[in-house]
């Protein structure tokens, strides 16, 4: 960004009026923003940021924008935004207050873009005074060797009653520590039930419902129950196969009837 | 040393105190923190130096002894932030050209936000913005993120709940200030008033800044 | 320092001597010296001090100094073959290990086997295994006696004669218990909902904590 005051004298000195309104418009990417071209702009009037001539730094940037259209140049929208913000801003300044609009005066606006303008440059200031300190790295410095801190790592280990009660609740109720095997309390296997039925079927020279070979002890609970269903039936399967009974049902789901071979009546 | 080394025995058999082991005499509390900072290129704060220490020393006093110890040397004891490191003396910086570091250099729009973000901190992305009048690259942030010069604050509570930036102990650092307090001009600036959020007039669009003012007064107020 | 400095610039300012400029002061030379082998990454010679430091100066005769001042220090200046650097002092070399305590649960099969142990002291490892239905690692053993939570009992007057495990006192401290008779019984831990996880099927959990009660007794039985 150039420090040089922008001037925009009409007439006479065209060349170096056009060139520094393209030194502005060319550069306009090097402007941080149209508040960085107001606050070029509002050096050349050489005074105090909070006593500048608003209304005349106005002008400058509408000169300024007008120039970069004439020059077919676009412009980013942030500037147009600008441009017509402070056009409104003259109209505000120029024409007598109107009591009955509502919203700030055209002085209050004024004096909120002179501070804008002012805070920007005391920013700008700041950082220059802060970039010429003395920096570490540059004017002064760490530590060259720098000395490694081992980090020895005690472990402390810890554990709470209820850790120690849950453990031993786990250990205790084997939920998961035994291998893993299917619960087998409530499951007739077919080979139990095969040696349940098969001194059983000596007596059973007529038909009888397979049901009632079940174990006695495995008749009460539905579970229990339908597992020696199952097994008995399988059983009963086992022994036709063999041909030591014989099965029959009268229809589908009727009960099934085993009778032992070879012994008609 | 001999002597020293005679009064730490002392001063550790004398029994009947609080602790279960008396602290060693300062003057050997101040070698034990003399030889932590030495060791270490990063600042380290009491906590950090007190935890290698044997039990009941006063880190921060040790220091205070230090830092006289060290006045006008040509390594200096320095506060960074709440911690503490050696640096050389600035002076003869003109020495270590064998040392100097080539950073990055910084753009203009990096420079400017960092030091929006310091006299401004916590602040918001769209307060840079309205102080810059120009919108702030993401680029920019991550730069002196990644520097490590500026770091998320706390959310501001306003709606949306914008993030905030603050500078980090290593930005402290890196400029030789003890505190954001120290930096050039904070006083004079606040007193012509440029560190308040002063909302446009009439409010419009500028709501967001409403609480910027009493966040900035947490960090600076003493 | 500014004492110092204006010495600096006297000495600077007399000419007519040998030199074109006259060598700083020795005080200031100290300090060059202080300040280059501090920031410097390596051990540095007493060329090359002199070859970054001004014209006439002996850093020779600064090194001298500094070393004096730095004895006794937690800090010393110390020759490494021609060469010369700062080092901690090494009687402080315990500072430079950071002790972390680091706080880590105990593993599953410990707790399992501490358990054990708590509630069926004295308990040989086979007994162990047996509650545990899996082997106990040597390390799990270790690690419990090293915690001094176990410690060995009586042997077994049994074939072989296998040692037994007891809990100690250390244990007690860190579990708040008076004796392991506080230790709550199974019936105590299902109503406290421990141990509803998949209660076994049928009575047999049932029986099992009612032999658990008995078996305890036994077992606690001085």
């Amino acid at each position: 960004m150039s420090d040089e005051p922008v001037t925009m004298p009409e007439g006479e000195d065209a060349v170096a009026a056009r060139r520094a309104a393209e030194a502005l418009i060319v550069d306009v990417d090097g402007y941080e923003g149209p508040l960085d071209v107001l606050l070029t702009l509002s050096r050349t009037q050489k005074v105090d940021l909070r006593r500048i001539s608003v209304l005349q730094l106005a002008e400058q940037y509408l000169a300024f924008v007008e120039r970069a259209r004439a020059l077919r140049i676009e412009l980013a929208a942030d500037y147009l935004v600008m441009a017509a913000w402070l056009a409104f801003l003259k109209s505000r300044l120029l024409l007598p207050p109107d009591p009955t609009e509502e919203g700030p005066t055209g002085e209050e606006l004024a004096a909120h873009l002179a501070f804008q303008l002012e805070r920007l440059q005391a920013m700008r200031d700041a950082a220059a005074r802060l970039m010429g300190r003395d920096r570490l790295g540059r004017d002064f410095f760490a530590r060259g060797v720098p000395e490694e801190v081992t980090m020895k790592r005690r472990v402390r280990y810890t554990a709470t009653l209820l850790d120690l009660m849950q453990a031993y609740a786990r250990v205790r109720t084997r939920d998961e520590f035994r291998p893993y095997a299917m619960e087998r309390e409530d499951v007739l296997t077919m080979q139990e039930a095969l040696e349940a039925l098969r001194p059983l079927i000596g007596y059973a020279g007529d038909w009888r419902r397979l049901s009632s070979f079940l174990p006695p002890e495995w008749r009460g609970d539905p579970v229990r129950r339908r597992s020696a269903t199952a097994a008995t039936f399988a059983a009963a399967l086992e022994l036709a196969r063999q041909g030591a009974v014989e099965l029959r049902q009268e229809e589908t789901f009727a009960p099934i009837e085993i009778r032992r071979r070879g012994e008609r009546q | 040393m001999s002597e020293e080394r005679n009064d730490r025995e002392k001063g550790r058999a004398g029994a009947g105190e609080p602790g279960l082991f008396q602290a060693p005499p300062m003057a050997e509390q101040e070698r034990m923190v003399e030889a932590m900072l030495f060791a270490s290129a990063e600042p380290l704060s009491v906590a950090e130096l007190e935890a290698r220490m044997p039990m009941g020393s006063d880190a921060a006093e040790a220091l205070q002894h230090l830092r006289r110890r060290y006045e006008g040397r040509g390594v200096r004891l320095v506060r960074v932030g709440e911690r503490w490191a050696f640096r050389t003396a600035p002076d003869l910086g003109f020495l270590m050209s064998h040392e100097v570091v080539e950073t990055r250099k910084l753009s203009r729009a990096a420079i400017e936000t960092l030091a929006i973000i310091a006299y401004h901190q916590p602040v918001t992305r769209a307060e840079i913005e309205e102080i810059r009048g120009v919108s702030v690259s993401r680029g920019t942030i991550d730069q002196l993120l990644e520097l490590e010069w500026i770091r998320l604050g706390r959310r501001r509570m306003t709606p949306g709940r914008p993030v905030t930036f603050v500078v980090t102990e290593a930005f402290l650092d890196h400029f030789g200030l003890e505190s954001t307090r120290d930096l050039p001009g904070l006083k004079e600036l606040r007193a012509a008033g440029l560190l308040d959020s002063r909302p446009l007039p009439g409010g419009q669009a500028e709501e967001e800044e409403d609480g910027a003012a009493p966040g900035q007064g947490e960090m600076f107020d003493d």
